[in-house]
């Protein structure tokens, strides 16, 4: 087990460092001269040109490279462009909002997702079972900024139920329970139907099993067991779909901010990139996707925990 | 967030930040005017009124000198006083090339700067300042604490001598305000203020719709129908000093042809400004027939009169003559609500008068500001102009004078003398003659087609609050406003 | 029999690694001559390793060690890259040999220390003195033990470089030997090219008759190997002479003729890249075991049947489908199965188009993994007929696996028996029915179902209990947890072969030290 | 099931899976909807007279052809005929920019699908092939699956800037590492089937096994996830279109269609409904499409 841990450990390290790689040397080769950007612009040649001496970018891309995974380190992001605020900073700020939403919507899905799955299941090869699988596709089909957008046309604007944006606290506050059901539920469509297929086949799964025959044969039914049971068979899968939705929920939570207003690390990257703030881009998509690696250690390290065959790898 | 005290004002632009000297948008000039004063102040009907000076600068007989005086008892949020030394600092602050200041055009025509006594300063100039005063009234040369710049960043800790300071920011998204009890003047009647940026309209109205909103100071044409129906919401609007025009680069990279004023008239003669006002905008604006628009000195209606304005058949006659059809222009639109149905229209009209290679390309506002300065940038683009200063030479120096502007590089000597003489006097009728001279010529040689006068419309909560109204700039003062009851 | 050998094996080896249990030994340790033009058959039960030795001698898995060399076409014809690489490792060879020879002399020396120290110590015994005695003994015990690795290395590393110049490998002279080596493979390199210059124009002209332009290549062919072989020949003079001292074992003749005959004058397939071994596939041919999985399923029979010629020839497609055509009729096919699916053949079709695909090109070297063993009876006469005719005229070799000792009898020259991927008895078919030597032999020939059961003949026991594991082979000999004549030896030593009579080789214990045993069987 | 797994294994699996597809009804509607919208939308000229960059500003704003039986007589007035689904803010009519925009969708989903699916495969057929690049390739590939949803495809876009051709490299570049990996895990297996081997000891180069023998049998799979990739990428692009990282206006596009409608949502909801109905329909019929056909071709697939 240790060396399992040691080898995710090292692999996410590897992930993380050719990660930095990818994102600075893209935006290294990215069009537009980050020294004017930073020395404004009114300023004359000689000021780019002590700019781009004082922030090292006259240097060979490998020296900038190091100097930027040293930066990296010390969790210094650099400046933004237009705000000349600590990047980090920015960051902080908003990145609980995107997190709030993507767990609210991790959380919908899962509530709602393997419930149908398993009722898909008990309910095979019925009418139910098709509508509903194929629904799930329906789920996975819909942009999730024209599903925000519909549900606000509706929810909030024709109806008035919800708020139509904005988001200023956390979804266990009351206030912040209605500010994050619109966007939580355009963004987790693809990941109800996700969890959905795992409910379904963790389902089939116990309901071909020896504990159910028997349980059958005994005249016993208990729903609630058959369901905790299926929830045990589907730890593993759960688990994955977990990493993987949360990825795609991040993803997904970039666009979905833009859409119900929410001042989260999307809204930030989007304005980032329109605005060429090249250092803000590189720091966002960085703290994004490392979350996402982060997500995805925790959840190889819990199947330690969960799959006893791991501990003997 | 529903604070009852709470006033909301919801703005729909990206804001940068809140050093008064180095941001020149409009969301931030929003904040910076509730906390910021400037020395003058140009009020509705257009007139200068002293504001932190006490009373209007005097000139001395070669108009190279000016003395101003200064109020007393004026405190920054700090606590530190507001004194000849503070104004100083700034100005010279503004006038530092290292210090990079959104607008040091403000200080140009400063040569020394000395402190007189506590209260009195002495600008000694290079030349007779026409627009010293508009200057001096304008945002970006609002007055600093010396203490507070040199010891933080203005940008996130702002620090005025305005009637309202500054409480809290999330950057980027919004700001919080309360009132400042050491005011020197008449106290606010509203005690608190936030300020949130909310890019998306749509999401603005409807907080709006829902009163967690209670102000929005700039709304676009295609949100008024919604507006107009809401319950306790006014919908207002005030006409402004701001221009939208057409930009045309004569000396472009891109398209050498850019230099023929042919070809430049017929680019204008194709733009369909009418109909974009009475349909696309509909009605809620004017159309633009002189650069230099009405609400702003040195307007003449003769002006009008070089306005080279729509002509199809003019557009396609030259376009075929000269065989320019699959000549590429290069059309840089700005992205915003009012820019790029613009931006989209005028592409076609481009296309109907016989272009067939229009090259539009979409970029963001900010963007824009930086790249169009950029020689091979583009040959066409859109632009707009609104100052508090709504002052002509503040106009026309910055944007196509051919030592300030990296814009519009048009380049040209006669130009640019007119523009000087503008400046260089403080005799209204020589200003004014100069000015109708150069904004002529502007139209005239078809280096910028004038598209509208733009309406400010804005709307307000009137169950709650009263009084609330725009400056022409477009600006307000949140101090002017009250409650209802 | 008057043979020249066709394929040696010298110590075959291959392993697969099974993901998180070690290594399934397939082959173990397989050394063995098939000669040109016998049908060799090899018999053994199921998961023995005869596919994997097959597949292994065709470089479809390539050997973990060992050598498999072929002797099917000569050097110049192929003019492999690896000679050239090895005559440029020789001294590289030498100067290994001799650092880990004397590394391991310096490790006997410390050994030897420990030794003498651990005498002192038993003198007297108390406790502790117990176990430093134990301390000593077993480092010791370990010094020799990687003494006697180290010259194993040594002797490899000299085993490697005997392989290209035999006992050349030992001479001082070894640069000037190395150069003679470079000149004749320079000529070599020539002749190759003269080589390939002829076929090409015999494949150009038809008929190949030659004409004055192919005179002059076969002539300028014939220079270079003459060069060659002088060099070579000069090279040989140094043979035996100004002997490098790099183990004790190097002045002894008997070392030498050793490492002469490991002196490989064919062709290592182990050695050849992808590419030199793709030229010799013409001529090495296999028929798979499982016909449906050896078929593409998405390409038709025709297809199929036709890749060879794709590959190998520059036929034209209205020639490549006639010869096509031929070859399945040869086999037993119909014409309109050329556009059949395999999911449409029946099995024996399947397997016909097989054999049909492996004999498109007239292969030297053919091996049959079970490939009759689908068909019906008629169809395996017919097919065996075949295989006799091809043979007769082409002279081809097959390496005939079976579980059909009926069939092998009838059709092979000689048997080779298998079990748990080593070899247990090698012999001609008539003398192994007659005489089977080895217990296992005996054994799997009882258990052959008869039609009626001559009462002399139940003596044999036929084989009994599970197959071994191939992870963790049995030690020492590997039948001996199935044998019926086990002794302890065979539990502890593996056997080595011997040479029953002549043909006849056998590794069993029964038959190692005392040759007596051998008769008694009978 | 396994007479369904083992139908797979020929030759005219493809065409028979086909056949099979038509007869179930959902998969056969979705077919047919999608030829449809090809047609439409290949066709646009002939069913619209519009361009969709003509402006007509005095008829802005139209309602289509429901806008008749609205209560709005207003609405009703500005109903043309000429305009069936009515027009956009400059008076575009909505037809021609949702079947011209339907084209730069379509085209921009497929060209970047195939340009995903052909490195896609290239790499994921190495890898597999090769046990040598296969770590190599796959760690690479991990790390492009480590930017979560559209970000990798949004980092590409903010480096070589907005454009039709720099999204759609984006989105393909972005699709890359799902194909390998999918067509790795095939060619893994198949490698190890008797019928490569068999073609080797033939004397096959790596080559012709790769493309003659190994690609034939992948191609089940790639046409699978290549029609669940076409809606994957039509979302794509109409997400980026609809952040201003796509097609750049005027040109229509979905996404852009929907962008641009969000700011008359009050006075015009179709502006965004019907461009979003568009991509939903499209969408949802590739990924049925894909889900039956998976069901028909590799039915290992399904969980
Ligand atoms: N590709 C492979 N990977 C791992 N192990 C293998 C592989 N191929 C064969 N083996 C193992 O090697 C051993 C020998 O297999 P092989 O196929 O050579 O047997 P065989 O003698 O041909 O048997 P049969 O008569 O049943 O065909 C078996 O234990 C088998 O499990
Ligand atoms: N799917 C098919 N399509 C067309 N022809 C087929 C198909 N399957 C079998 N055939 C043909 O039907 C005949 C009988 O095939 P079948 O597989 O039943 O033979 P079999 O009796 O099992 O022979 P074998 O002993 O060789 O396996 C063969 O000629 C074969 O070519
Ligand atoms: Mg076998
Ligand atoms: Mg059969």
């Amino acid at each position: 087990m240790g060396r399992y841990i040691a080898k995710r450990l090292g692999m996410m390290l590897v992930l993380l460092i050719g990660m930095t790689f990818i994102v600075f040397g893209s935006l290294h080769l990215a069009s537009g001269d980050p020294a004017q950007m930073v020395a404004g612009a009114s300023a004359t040649e000689e000021d780019i040109a002590a700019v781009r001496t004082s922030l090292g970018l006259d240097q060979p891309f490998w020296v900038q490279y190091g100097r930027y995974l040293k930066r990296l380190v010390t969790v210094d992001l650099g400046m933004s462009y237009t705000t000349r605020q600590p990047i980090s900073q920015e960051i902080a700020i908003r990145l609980p909002f995107t997190i709030n939403l993507a767990c609210a919507a991790i959380i919908l899905a899962i509530v709602i997702g393997i419930p149908l799955g398993v009722l898909t299941a008990i309910k095979r090869d019925t009418f139910v079972d098709n509508l509903l699988t194929t629904t799930s596709l329906v789920g996975i089909s819909i942009p999730n900024f024209w599903l925000g957008t519909m549900l606000m046309l509706v929810f909030s604007v024709r109806l008035g139920w919800f708020p139509s944006g904005g988001m200023t606290e956390f979804f266990w506050t009351p206030l912040g329970l209605r500010q994050v059901i619109l966007p939580a539920l355009a963004l987790s469509t693809a990941s109800i139907a996700s969890f959905m297929r795992i409910g379904r086949s963790a389902m089939l799964e116990v309901l071909q099993s020896d504990y159910i025959r028997t349980a059958r044969a005994k005249g016993l039914g208990k729903a609630s067991v058959i369901f905790i049971h299926a929830l045990k068979n589907a730890m593993i899968p759960l688990l994955t779909q977990f990493g993987t939705s949360f990825g795609a929920l991040l993803g997904g939570a970039i666009v979905t901010e833009q859409v119900f207003v929410i001042n989260g690390v999307g809204t930030y990257l989007v304005n980032a990139i329109n605005t060429r703030n090249y250092p803000v881009v590189q720091s966002t998509v960085l703290v994004i996707a490392a979350l996402f690696i982060l997500v995805n250690l925790a959840v190889d390290l819990t199947y330690c925990v969960v799959d006893p065959r791991i501990k003997y790898e | 967030a529903s604070d009852a005290g709470m006033f909301q004002v919801v703005i729909t632009d990206n804001f940068s930040g809140m050093d008064p000297l180095r941001t020149n948008d409009r969301a931030s000039t929003y904040v910076n005017a509730q906390i910021y004063e400037t020395l003058y102040f140009i009020n509705r009907e257009g007139d200068i009124v002293p504001l932190l000076a006490a009373e209007l600068p005097s000139f001395s007989e070669d108009g190279k000198t000016v003395t101003i005086k200064l109020r007393d008892g004026v405190l920054f949020h700090d606590g530190t006083p507001f004194n000849a030394e503070a104004v100083k600092y700034t100005f010279e602050l503004i006038k530092d090339p290292d210090f990079g200041s959104a607008r040091a055009s403000l200080t140009a025509s400063m040569d020394t700067i000395e402190t007189v006594d506590d209260l009195t300063l002495k600008i000694g100039l290079k030349y007779e300042d026409g627009v010293l005063t508009a200057k001096l009234a304008h945002t970006n040369s609002a007055i600093v604490s010396p203490t507070a710049q040199s010891n933080q960043d203005l940008m996130i800790d702002p620090c005025g001598t305005g009637p309202y300071k500054f409480v809290s920011s999330v950057s980027g998204s919004n700001v919080v305000l309360t009132r400042f009890d050491d005011y020197w003047g008449d106290k606010p009647a509203i005690k608190d203020v936030t300020m949130t940026v909310i890019l998306e309209e749509a999401t603005a109205l409807a907080r709006l719709e829902t009163g967690e909103a209670d102000f929005i100071p700039s709304l676009s044409v295609e949100a008024l129908p919604r507006v107009q129906f809401m319950q306790g919401v006014t919908l207002a609007n005030h006409d402004s000093a701001q221009i939208y025009y057409v930009a045309l680069r004569p000396n472009s990279f891109v398209n050498p042809l850019m230099a023929n004023k042919d070809f430049r008239t017929a680019i204008i003669k194709s733009l369909d400004k009418e109909s974009y006002v009475n349909f696309v905008l509909e009605g809620h604006a004017t159309v633009a027939k002189s650069v230099i628009g009405p609400r702003v000195f040195g307007y003449t209606e003769a002006a009008e009169a070089a306005d080279i304005g729509f002509d199809l058949e003019g557009a396609k006659k030259l376009i075929q003559d000269n065989g320019w059809a699959d000549e590429e222009i290069h059309f840089l639109v700005p992205t915003s609500a009012v820019y790029t149905p613009m931006g989209e229209f005028f592409q076609a009209n481009m296309k109907a008068a016989g272009f067939n290679n229009v090259k539009m390309e979409m970029i963001d506002w900010s963007a824009w500001l930086t790249e169009s300065k950029t020689d091979d940038r583009f040959d066409v683009t859109l632009a707009a102009w609104s100052k508090v200063t709504r002052d002509g030479t503040e106009l026309l120096e910055p944007n196509w004078h051919s030592q300030v502007s990296a814009r519009n590089k048009i380049n040209n000597d006669a130009f640019d003398q007119l523009v000087y003489d503008s400046k260089t006097t403080v005799v209204a009728e020589k200003r004014v003659a100069a000015l109708e001279k150069a904004n002529m010529m502007l139209m005239q040689e078809a280096y910028a087609a004038p598209v509208f006068n733009n309406e400010n419309n804005f709307a307000y909560n009137s169950v709650k609050y009263k009084n609330v109204d725009l400056t022409a700039d477009g600006s307000f003062y949140i101090k002017e406003f009250e409650p209802v009851d | 029999m008057t043979a020249t050998p066709m394929i040696t094996l010298n110590k075959l080896k291959k392993t697969f690694p099974v993901p998180g249990s070690g290594r399934i030994r397939a082959v173990e340790d397989v050394s063995l001559t098939i000669y040109k033009g016998e049908k060799l058959g090899v018999v053994g039960e199921s998961g023995c390793g005869k596919s994997t030795l097959g597949r292994v001698i065709l470089q479809l898995y390539r050997q973990t060690s060992g050598a498999c060399v072929y002797y099917g076409k000569t050097l110049q014809e192929v003019n492999p890259r690896y000679l050239g690489r090895e005559v440029k490792k020789l001294p590289i060879y030498q100067r290994r040999a001799k650092q880990y020879y004397q590394k391991s002399l310096q490790v006997d020396l410390k050994a030897r220390a420990r030794r003498m120290r651990m005498d002192e110590v038993s003198v007297r015994a108390n406790a502790s003195e117990e176990r430093r005695y134990h301390r000593y003994s077993k480092k010791a015990d370990m010094l020799a033990f990687r003494a006697k690795e180290l010259r194993k290395d040594a002797s490899r590393q000299l085993r490697e470089g005997s392989r290209t110049v035999g006992s050349l490998i030992l001479t001082r002279d070894l640069p000037e030997v190395c150069r003679l080596y470079k000149k004749a493979r320079l000529a070599l390199k020539e002749a190759h090219l003269a080589y390939e210059e002829l076929i090409r124009q015999g494949k150009l002209l038809s008929g190949g008759t030659s004409n004055d332009t192919s005179q002059a290549i076969e002539e300028q062919l014939k220079a270079h190997m003459a060069d060659a072989a002088a060099a070579i020949n000069e090279a040989e003079t140094y043979k035996h002479q100004n002997i490098s001292e790099i183990t004790e074992r190097c002045f002894d003749p008997a070392y030498w003729a050793r490492l002469d005959g490991n002196q490989e004058t064919g062709i290592n397939l182990g050695k050849l890249t992808g590419r030199e071994m793709r030229g010799l596939r013409r001529d090495m041919q296999v028929i798979f075991q499982d016909p449906a999985a050896s078929l593409d399923p998405r390409e038709s029979i025709g297809k199929a049947v036709e890749e060879p010629f794709r590959i190998h020839t520059k036929l034209g497609k209205k020639e490549r489908k006639e010869r096509t055509l031929a070859l399945l009729q040869e086999v037993g096919l119909k014409p309109e199965h050329y556009d059949y699916y395999p999911h449409q053949l029946s099995g024996g079709q399947k397997q016909r188009a097989g054999i049909a695909r492996a004999i498109a090109l007239k292969p030297r070297f053919v091996v049959l993994d079970e490939s009759i063993s689908a068909l019906d009876v008629s169809v395996q006469a017919q097919i065996l007929q075949l295989l006799n005719t091809l043979q007769e005229q082409y002279g081809l070799t097959y390496f005939f696996i079976t579980h059909n000792l009926g069939v092998v009898k009838h059709f092979c020259d000689r048997v080779m028996v298998m079990y748990l991927g080593g070899v247990c008895e090698t012999a001609p078919v008539e003398r192994l029915f007659k005489n089977p030597l080895h217990p296992y032999t005996v054994s799997l020939l009882a258990s052959v179902p008869k039609p009626q059961v001559p009462d002399g003949e139940m003596a044999d026991a036929p084989l009994t209990g599970e197959v071994p594991s191939a992870l963790n082979p049995p030690s020492g000999c590997a039948f001996h947890t199935r044998c019926p004549k086990a002794m302890p030896v065979c539990a502890s030593e593996k056997p080595l072969p011997v040479i029953a009579a002549p043909g006849h080789s056998v590794a069993c214990h029964l038959y190692q030290a005392d040759k007596q045993t051998e008769t008694s069987h009978a | 099931m396994t007479s369904q797994a083992t139908s797979i294994k020929h030759p005219g699996a493809v065409s028979a899976a086909f056949q099979k597809l038509l007869k179930n009804k959902l998969a056969t509607v979705c077919f047919f909807v999608l030829i449809v919208l090809i047609i439409l939308v290949a066709a646009a000229p002939l069913v619209t007279p519009y361009l969709p960059e003509d402006t007509d500003v005095t008829s802005r704003l139209a309602p289509g052809f429901w806008g008749k039986w609205s209560k709005n007589p207003a609405d009703v007035m500005k109903v043309k005929a000429d305009h069936p689904l009515g027009t956009d803010h400059l008076g575009r009519d909505m037809l021609s920019r949702l079947l011209y925009g339907g084209r730069t969708s379509l085209l921009v989903g497929l060209v970047s699908t195939g340009m995903g699916l052909f490195w896609g495969v290239i790499f994921g057929m190495l890898a597999g092939f090769y046990k040598r690049l296969d770590n190599i390739i796959m760690r690479f590939m991990d790390l492009l699956f480590t930017f979560p949803g559209i970000l990798l495809a949004m980092l590409i876009v903010a480096m070589l800037g907005a454009s039709t051709f720099n999204s759609t490299l984006a989105i393909s570049i972005w699709s890359i590492p799902s194909f390998a990996r999918m067509v790795r895990s095939r060619v893994l297996q198949i490698r190890e089937e008797d019928y490569v081997m068999a073609v080797r000891s033939l004397g096959a180069s790596d080559w012709r096994i790769l493309f003659h023998h190994v690609f034939h049998n992948t191609l089940p799979i790639i046409i699978v996830v290549a029609t669940m990739r076409m809606g994957s990428s039509l979302i794509s692009i109409s997400t980026l279109s609809y952040l201003g990282m796509g097609v750049p206006a005027p040109a229509p596009e979905w996404g852009g269609l929907i962008a641009t409608g969000k700011n008359y949502l009050w006075q015009r909801p179709s502006l965004i409904v019907i461009p979003g109905l568009a991509v939903v329909i499209t969408v949802i019929c590739f990924n049925i499409l894909g889900d039956k056909l998976r069901d028909i071709l590799d039915p290992s697939l399904k969980d």
